[in-house]
């Protein structure tokens, strides 16, 4: 696959070539190589500039953890590079790759299983900065609880468990953690998805309000489109393991190409439009990544397919400014 | 969480006797009213009176007083043995629950699965005959034949823990692996590790108590509850209580450490909050 | 009234515990007509699920009516039996729970799990129950009915197995079919199938649906009536157009808002500050006082009655009722009612 | 007795009817590891062996030899040649006849090294077996060897057949091939021997179809057993039951004094026990009544030599009581003291009981005594490598005082665990066992028993008395001091 | 089939661990087999030519090689003491503990299922307390202890059964019956202990499971709910654990057997350490572990009967 945007230029922080991510299928024979494999991730490069929020949508199961989590190297990849500033990080050693995290910081989904449920907050948050030595011993607990009132928590809160908290806070926590070491980039897997509304709202103008203070960038990864739609600036999507359409924001939600995008956001049941609005409503189910169709992996459910669908898989082409798009019809 | 704990009545029982038996163990000198080894030919057999509460042994010597001294032995025998048990079993098991790969695949795992096709009693036996008799030697014994279900009792906690997201988010915010290991996954592991140790406990006092009756355990005169009940059995039919007080006391202190158990671990399941 | 497929009047509902007895449904108040659909939305854990639960005759444990009734064409559920209910559930009405991959027995095939409840109620033998089984699975647009019946659960996708889970409950013509967050656990294009079969299945079975959702978007998708739950009680009561027209409580509005909008660019998102009190610290009046940017003194201790504001909407807020002009103007936020309730 | 009525119903064999049925059931303490005479270590061994083989002598309720295989024999002169002359019709289970040839070929396979038989040691001095013809045989020694006769009554005098041996080679223990009453059927190790009544019997036909020998390892249920029914004999009863047993009127309780000897071994090469005044306080500071009493409830004889009052050989000084002042006056001569050692026991009860007992005696005294309870495997082994203080082990006995003494005390003999050498002792034990003439002998080993008080390399503590309990209907068993069951005399009534 | 050509795999490699093991212990154990075969009475001359011909003098690899060798041809050699092939003895042992396994479980289940369900349908009442107390006090009791109060009431003072021994179920039915009750009781009464505990707790977590929600909605009594729904599904831990307690239950007769003079492998394991009859050790433990084993596979094979999610392609969860 051709690289989608020139590399190396100035702006680009992260720069995702090509990468994929296969499971071997559980298999415990001592000998055999296993030749079955989950293409969790199945070869996917975009760019994400400095100070950008790059969106990434996509129905459950089709590879966006486990993109966030090869691009911090937490699993190694199958193939391909994931270049940060310029360099590539997978090829890091151990001691290097403990560096590197201190720039890229992830925030997970369940705010209860993300915490150790064992230590105080402080003393989490501690832990972090002595090991990355980002301040002096003395100054810790200052800047600690600075952390803990950017996020909204209190100074006090330093000292509780996190099973002491509500789930919004506990995400709030989360997040002080992800900033405690002064990333430059942040991934957020799902990071609002088991928030109710209105503690979600909270979390995102949070989100919002400290990537200007910090100068962040963001991967926001999440299954709720108006969510992404509101916080991102480009959006991709994905489908098994893909990413099949990736545009600026405004584009893709006034103008989605690809079937699937279509068919993905008239079914989001939307509390503004008075008059239901016609459904585009795909048949079948999402096909299993042990077993991907051939030619374009979205031609079983596709309501435009053709017979080239069926044998060729579709590049994924330019068709407009930013606006890329992974489909023979368009 | 402690007074779900608190609730449990059965569990407030256990934990009650529990440390009154530490606290007798401890105290052992001071509470006897005799001399544990005094024989006295005059009083054998005797059964229980005033003098004597739970009557006098086969060579004249007074059973509660063995019977307080037992407890000694008995607990040792529990505290140490899973002690050795916890000390071999943690370590490996946290190293090859977090490591996986071939070390332990094919070999840790392998040793314990086939150290737990052993019938444990006759493992304990071949592994006291092999030490020689003694209580030091039947507690390394027992702690050697209860270290595999440690080791893969933690070695699956850690599993469990490695892939959850707290320990995910601890390697991204770059600890180091030894760090993640002590620090964060073993305080998380240790409810269950705490259930089976205390059960431990209590399966351990039961073994010692098996290798006396076998012969393998504490040296006489030590009072030791399964040496006294085996060598009270004989008199069941004429003077029961030799038999009988040491092997009541095995009983309660065994329930008591597993309704304690019990207990921490309602305490300390999630699933029940 | 008549018309009233249920009733639900004044319900508390509480658990009890070591210490004593907590309640967590205040009063709840509603009904539902025949043939209409009927929404109930609020946060986790205000009190959805349980109110269902109620209804079935279903509630934990320690779970218990405290107070309440709860009318089923005209007859008290709440005075049943447990023999009275079993013969009501799965018959009279079904329910579909939130969880798809957990809600059905991992041991037996779905066919058997279908054909048991059609067994229960009617008086058939297994081979034709298992046959009524089969007609069901085609009904929700399962392929291959015939197959499909000896498939374990683990063997379908979730959306299939949902589909499971409304033809069992849908296998002996309930009147009332109640389904607690039937879409939550499933992907968007996959909620809309389901969305679009329960639609059509309503007018085949003309019956009369609650469904409890979290999501305002499915709200506005299916309901005909709403009923906005806050912290155990009914804020408002609603027609779905007049509700996302105009909103009238202080928190439905912040819920609607809260929401991120596809059409509109919002540099910020409207939020409602604080969150649920819980249950032992709640205000003697209205609940969501310690949140509401329009409270005054008054609406700490004085709990406001659910009343018509028009033909299509009720509502349980001061602002709506003619004392609001008398009632005190000092606005109070909560902290300064946490000071007042601890002097008392 | 309630518990033998109802017993009876459950437990199949009915005891009011047991004079009907005709199976001897005898439990045993212990399952017998061997059935090959000549490779028989374990004394509970011998009770089978009785019913299995014949021997060439046999003892009787005196002690006197009489014939058995051997209806008569003849000593020369200088004590070297003995001539047996066999019984004629005697025939081996396997139906092949018993004679000279077969007396040979005992012999020569016991003492065959590379049969490594524990009985070589019994019948080494064997120099040469001449055959004289079918039924008279003569067994050349190299020495006189005076026990040489009392020998022949127990495993070495055992006959087997040559042409099961021939056959079977080191299967023969597990189809035994004998003379004797009752002919080998079957075992299930652990569980059960059963013997069935040999028809071709030489002697009188014994009373029973079959014999069945169970074992027990723990006494309380072997007594259990007895008392249920399920056993008609029991060989070997806890002396804490004697008293229950004794009551029992159902149950009748034989008690014979035994031949053996029961102690412990001090090491007299290693410390503490080198100097003869420590081993010696000890022997002083145990009293020995008190330990029969309390541990044997007075099964068993205080001891001060390795011969019973039942023996010829037994000395006639009193029994001395425990003497704590001269035991602690010895200790102060000699300079000693803290004197502290550990005693090695069997795990068993009684064992238990009495090194308990000893150790509290000890420390009146002012020594410290250990205990270290052994399983037997490992004690054997301790004893051959030197590896101990002090062992608690008996002897068995035999009927000639030589087998009591000469093995222990000898120097470097096989089982002189205390490595006890004493020139004194190995003169009085060569001559006691090459004089022929009772008198002479039994003023030796007086010499012996007084010097073995002096020099304590083993200190006596008590003969065990043999107790037999069987059903009221249990007749005709001859209690002999050697405490063997002769299953072809015994009968229902 | 790959799934049984793996299991295999796996059981021989921890068959041949578990002979190391044995072998490696039990030639370290003090005390020589020829002077014990040969006992007080043995010349030096003796031991030597015993040890000789018992291949004792050979370095311990080469015995190790030997033995293994004749195992995989099926023969586990000789007893040193009777040289009775060891197959022999064993052949004479497995019916025995056999049948003390199956009635201890006979009785273990007859107990603890009902016990296990009262208390857990039941939690949190007297059923409840009661039937942890009763669990509680069978895993508490030494089996020793127990084993000798059961003969005590039951033989000594009341006479209701015979005491002890054994006699094979083919020579006398019902006294086979009679004389395995005791013991049997003595083994099930642990082994029903755990199974209370082990059924009662993942009832109980089964309880919580959404499906029986399911089930009650759609009419089910409690009855229905419980039997149709919870036991099945309670039950697939239960087994595991089972599978694993066989280990502790073959070895835990040891002691029974002794007491009640059952001639079952516990026992002949015992003896044979004792009299250092290496042979009959070593084939007798692995006779066990290939038991437990074996039980083990045939647990796992039971899973996916009562558990159509589980497949024997051998995931590890
Ligand atoms: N460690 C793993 N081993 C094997 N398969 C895996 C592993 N992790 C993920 N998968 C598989 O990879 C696919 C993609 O998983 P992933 O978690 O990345 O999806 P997702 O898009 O994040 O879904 P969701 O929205 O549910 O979080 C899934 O089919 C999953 O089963
Ligand atoms: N078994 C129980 N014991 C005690 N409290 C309970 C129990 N079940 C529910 N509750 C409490 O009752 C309240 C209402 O619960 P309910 O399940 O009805 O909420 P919900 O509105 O359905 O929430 P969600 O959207 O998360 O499903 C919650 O505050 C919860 O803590
Ligand atoms: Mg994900
Ligand atoms: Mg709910």
């Amino acid at each position: 696959m051709k690289n989608i945007e020139k590399l190396q230029q100035p702006d680009n922080l992260l720069e995702v070539q090509s990468i994929k991510k296969y499971f071997p299928l559980e298999n415990n024979s001592l000998f055999k190589k296993n030749s079955r494999f989950v293409k969790a991730v199945d070869g996917v490069s975009f760019v994400v500039k400095k100070g950008e929020t790059l969106g990434i949508v996509g129905e459950s199961g089709c590879g966006k953890s486990t993109m966030g989590r090869t691009i911090l190297q937490l699993q190694t990849p199958t193939e391909g590079e994931v270049l940060f500033e310029g360099e590539d990080i997978s090829k890091f050693n151990r001691k290097r790759l403990r560096e590197i995290r201190k720039d890229i910081q992830i925030i997970f989904q369940d705010p209860f299983g993300s915490l150790n449920q064992r230590m105080t907050v402080g003393a989490m948050l501690s832990e972090i900065i002595h090991v990355h030595k980002i301040v002096p011993k003395n100054e810790v607990l200052k800047y600690v609880q600075k952390l803990l009132e950017d996020v909204g928590l209190n100074k006090e809160h330093y000292w509780r468990y996190p099973h002491e908290f509500s789930g919004g806070q506990r995400q709030r926590i989360s997040i002080a953690r992800a900033l405690a070491v002064k990333p430059k980039l942040i991934i957020c897997d799902e990071a609002v998805s088991a928030l109710d509304v209105s503690v979600q709202a909270q979390v995102l103008n949070l989100l919002k309000k400290l990537k200007y203070k910090y100068n962040l960038t963001y991967i926001f990864i999440s299954h709720d489109l108006s969510v992404v739609k509101h916080i991102s600036d480009r959006v991709g999507v994905m489908y098994l393991g893909k990413v099949v359409e990736l545009a600026n924001k405004k584009a893709m939600y006034q103008d989605p190409k690809h079937p699937y995008t279509q068919a993905l956001f008239s079914s989001i049941p939307d509390v503004t439009s008075v008059n239901k609005k016609e459904r585009i409503i795909l048949k079948g189910d999402v096909p299993s990544p042990l077993n991907i169709p051939k030619g374009c992996r979205f031609h079983t459910r596709c309501p435009a397919a053709e017979n080239i669908c069926r044998e060729k898989e579709p590049d994924f082409r330019k068709i407009a400014n930013e606006h890329y798009v992974s489909c023979h019809l368009v | 969480m402690m007074s779900r704990f608190f609730q449990n009545k059965l569990a407030v029982f256990g934990g009650i006797f529990t440390f009154l038996l530490i606290f007798i163990a401890l105290f052992a000198p001071f509470i006897v009213p005799y001399d544990p080894t005094a024989q006295n030919y005059s009083m054998i057999l005797q059964g229980p009176s005033a003098e004597h509460w739970f009557g006098t042994d086969e060579i004249g010597r007074d059973v509660l007083s063995r019977v307080i001294y037992g407890a000694q032995v008995s607990l040792q025998a529990g505290l140490i043995s899973v002690g050795i048990a916890l000390a071999i079993g943690v370590p490996i098991g946290l190293i090859s629950g977090y490591y996986r790969g071939f070390w332990d695949e094919f070999i840790i795992m392998r040793i314990t699965d086939a150290m737990l096709s052993f019938p444990p009693l006759v493992l304990a036996l071949a592994l006291a005959a092999v030490l020689g008799a003694g209580l030091e030697n039947a507690m390394i014994a027992i702690g050697i034949v209860l270290t595999p279900n440690f080791i893969r009792l933690i070695r699956s906690e850690v599993i469990a823990h490695r892939e959850r997201e707290y320990v995910e988010a601890g390697k991204a915010s770059g600890l180091k692996d030894w760090r993640i290991i002590s620090k964060h996954i073993l305080p998380n592991t240790m409810a269950p590790i705490m259930v089976q140790a205390t059960l431990a406990i209590a399966s351990a006092i039961i073994s010692e108590a098996s290798l006396s009756y076998l012969g393998l355990g504490t040296q006489p005169p030590t009072a030791s509850w399964g040496a006294m009940l085996s060598a009270g059995q004989g008199y069941l039919a004429t003077a029961p209580w030799i038999a009988l007080f040491p092997g009541l006391f095995i009983f309660l202190t065994v329930i008591s450490i597993n309704l304690f158990g019990d207990g921490i671990r309602d305490m300390l399941d999630p699933k029940l909050k | 009234m008549e018309n009233n497929q249920l009733v639900v009047k004044n319900l508390h509902v509480g658990f009890k515990h070591k210490k004593g007895f907590t309640t967590i449904l205040n009063g709840v108040d509603f009904s539902v007509r025949k043939g209409e659909t009927l929404c109930i939305v609020g946060e986790s854990g205000c009190g959805k699920s349980l109110t269902s639960l109620s209804i079935m005759g279903l509630l934990p444990k320690m779970g218990q009516v405290s107070e309440g009734e709860i009318l089923f064409d005209g007859q008290s559920l709440t005075e049943k039996t447990k023999t009275e209910m079993s013969k009501i559930r799965g018959n009279d009405i079904s329910m579909i729970f939130q969880e798809p991959m957990t809600s059905l027995n991992p041991v037996h095939r779905v066919g058997k799990q279908i054909a048991e409840a059609i067994k229960l109620h009617q008086k058939v033998s297994k081979k034709e129950a298992l046959n009524k089984a089969v007609e069901m699975l085609r009904l929700v647009g399962i392929p291959s009915p015939e197959e499909r019946v000896y498939s374990y659960p683990h063997e379908l996708s979730g959306g299939m197995r949902q589909r499971i889970m409304i033809a069992m409950a849908l296998s002996c013509n309930p009147k009332l079919l109640i389904a607690d967050e039937p879409t939550t656990a499933l992907d968007v294009t996959i909620q809309a199938q389901i969305l679009e079969l329960m639609n059509s299945l309503k007018q085949e079975f003309n019956m009369s649906i609650i469904m409890i959702t979290h999501d305002l978007g499915v709200v506005n998708e299916v309901a005909d009536k709403v009923i906005v739950m806050y912290a155990g009680k009914v804020v408002e009561y609603s027609s779905v157009k007049s509700l996302f027209k105009e909103p009238l409580h202080p928190y439905t509005k912040g819920l609607i808002e809260s929401i991120p909008k596809l059409d509109v660019e919002q540099k910020e998102l409207p939020i409602i500050e604080g969150s649920v009190p819980n249950p032992n610290e709640m205000p003697k009046g209205c609940r969501f006082a310690t949140r509401c940017p329009n409270a005054v003194k008054d609406c700490f201790s004085k709990l406001p009655p659910l009343i018509s504001v028009n033909d299509n909407q009720e509502v349980s807020c001061w602002m709506y009722t003619e004392n609001w002009n008398h009632m005190s103007g000092e606005r109070w936020r909560d902290e300064e009612y946490r000071e007042v309730a601890a002097t008392r | 007795n309630s518990a033998e009525n109802t017993s009876t119903d459950i437990g199949g064999v009915a005891a009011n009817e047991a004079t009907d049925k005709d199976v001897l059931v005898i439990g045993l303490d212990d399952d017998p590891p061997q059935l090959d005479p000549h490779r028989s270590s374990a004394a509970v061994d011998r009770q089978t062996f009785q019913s299995l083989y014949n021997k060439l002598l046999d003892i009787d309720e005196n002690l006197e030899f009489v014939g058995e295989l051997a209806k008569d024999w003849d000593i020369s002169e200088d004590g070297l040649t003995y001539t047996f002359y066999l019984e004629e019709d005697v025939v081996f289970h396997d139906g092949t006849p018993f004679n000279a040839e077969a007396v040979k070929f005992n012999f020569d396979r016991m003492l065959d090294p590379s049969f490594s038989s524990p009985r070589a040691s019994e019948v080494n001095l064997l120099e040469e077996i001449v055959i004289i013809n079918d039924y008279e045989v003569d067994l050349v020694l190299s020495e006189p060897f005076a026990p040489f006769l009392s020998v022949l009554t127990d495993r070495a005098g055992m006959m087997v057949s040559p042409t099961a041996v021939e056959e079977l080679g080191n299967d023969f223990a597990n189809q035994p091939v004998g003379t004797g009453p009752y002919k080998f059927d079957s075992r299930v190790s652990q569980s059960k021997i059963e013997l069935s009544r040999f028809e071709d019997y030489w002697d009188e036909l014994p009373a029973f179809e079959k014999v069945e020998i169970r074992p027990f390892a723990d006494s309380n249920v072997r007594v259990t057993n007895l008392v249920s029914g399920d056993l008609d004999m029991l060989n070997k009863i806890a002396f804490k039951d004697i008293e229950i047993l004794s009551n029992d009127p159902n149950i009748t309780l034989l008690e014979q004094d035994g031949i053996g000897f029961q102690g412990i071994h001090l090491n007299t090469t290693v410390e503490p026990f080198t100097q003869k005044e420590v081993r010696k306080a000890i022997n002083l500071a145990i009293d020995r009544e008190a330990i029969t009493n309390v541990v044997f409830h007075g099964g068993a004889i205080p001891s001060v030599s390795p011969f019973p009052p039942i023996s010829w050989a037994a000395p006639e000084f009193e029994q001395p009581n425990a003497n704590v002042e001269e035991a602690k006056k010895l200790l102060e001569e000699a300079g000693v003291s803290d004197v502290s050692f550990t005693l090695k026991i069997n795990p068993r009860p009684e064992e238990e009981q009495m090194a308990q007992m000893i150790q509290q005696m000890l420390s009146e005294i002012g020594m410290t005594m250990n205990i270290e309870m052994v399983e037997f495997g490992t004690m054997l082994d301790q004893l051959e490598s030197g590896d101990f203080q002090a062992v608690r082990l008996g002897w068995s006995g035999r009927i000639d005082p030589d087998g009591n003494a000469y093995r222990f005390f000898y120097s470097n003999a096989s089982n002189n665990y205390s490595n006890f050498a004493n020139p004194t002792m190995d003169k009085l034990l060569d001559e006691a066992r090459t004089t022929v003439d009772v008198e002479a002998r039994k003023e030796i080993y007086e010499e012996i028993s007084d010097l073995l008080w002096e020099e304590s390399p083993y200190v006596f503590v008590y003969h065990e008395q043999d107790y037999k309990a069987m059903k009221n209907y249990v007749k005709g068993f001859r209690h002999i001091a050697d405490q063997m069951i002769r299953t072809n005399s015994i009968y229902f009534e | 089939m790959k799934f049984i050509l793996r299991r295999v795999g796996l059981m021989g490699a921890i068959l041949f661990l578990v002979s190391v093991i044995i072998f490696s212990l039990v030639n370290v154990l003090p005390g020589d087999p020829a002077t014990l075969i040969l006992g007080q009475e043995a010349t030096p001359e003796a031991l030597e030519s015993l040890r000789e011909e018992m291949g004792l003098n050979q370095p311990l690899i080469i015995q190790y090689f030997e033995w293994v060798t004749g195992v995989l041809q099926g023969d586990f050699g000789h007893s040193i003491r009777d040289n009775t092939p060891v197959t022999t003895i064993l052949v004479q042992k497995i019916p025995v503990t056999l049948q003390l396994t199956i009635m201890s479980f006979f009785i273990a289940i007859m107990i603890a299922v009902p016990v296990g369900i009262i208390s857990a349908t039941r939690k949190g009442t007297l059923w409840d307390y009661s039937s942890t107390l009763f669990a509680l006090s069978g895993v508490s009791i030494p089996p020793f202890f127990l084993g000798i109060l059961l003969i005590f009431v039951f033989a000594v003072t009341l006479g209701w059964l015979p005491p002890s021994g054994y006699v094979p179920l083919s020579e006398d039915f019902t006294r086979s019956l009679m004389l395995m009750i005791l013991p049997a009781i003595t083994i099930g009464i642990r082994l029903s202990a755990e199974l209370t505990r082990m059924l009662r707790s993942s009832l109980l977590e089964v309880l919580q499971a959404d499906f029986i929600r399911t089930g009650y909605a759609k009419g089910l009594l409690e009855r229905g709910v419980v039997f149709g729904h919870a036991f099945r599904n309670a039950l697939i831990p239960v087994i595991t654990v089972s599978g694993l307690q066989m280990a502790t239950f073959l070895g835990g007769a040891v002691i029974t057997e002794t007491i009640f003079a059952v001639p079952g492998i516990g026992q002949l394991v015992v003896t044979s350490i004792l009299t250092r009859d290496f042979p009959v050790v070593q084939g007798a433990v692995m006779f066990m572990a290939f038991a437990v084993i074996l039980i083990n596979f045939m647990v796992d094979i039971l899973y996916t009967v009562l558990d159509p999610r589980i497949k024997l392609a051998g995931g590890t969860k």
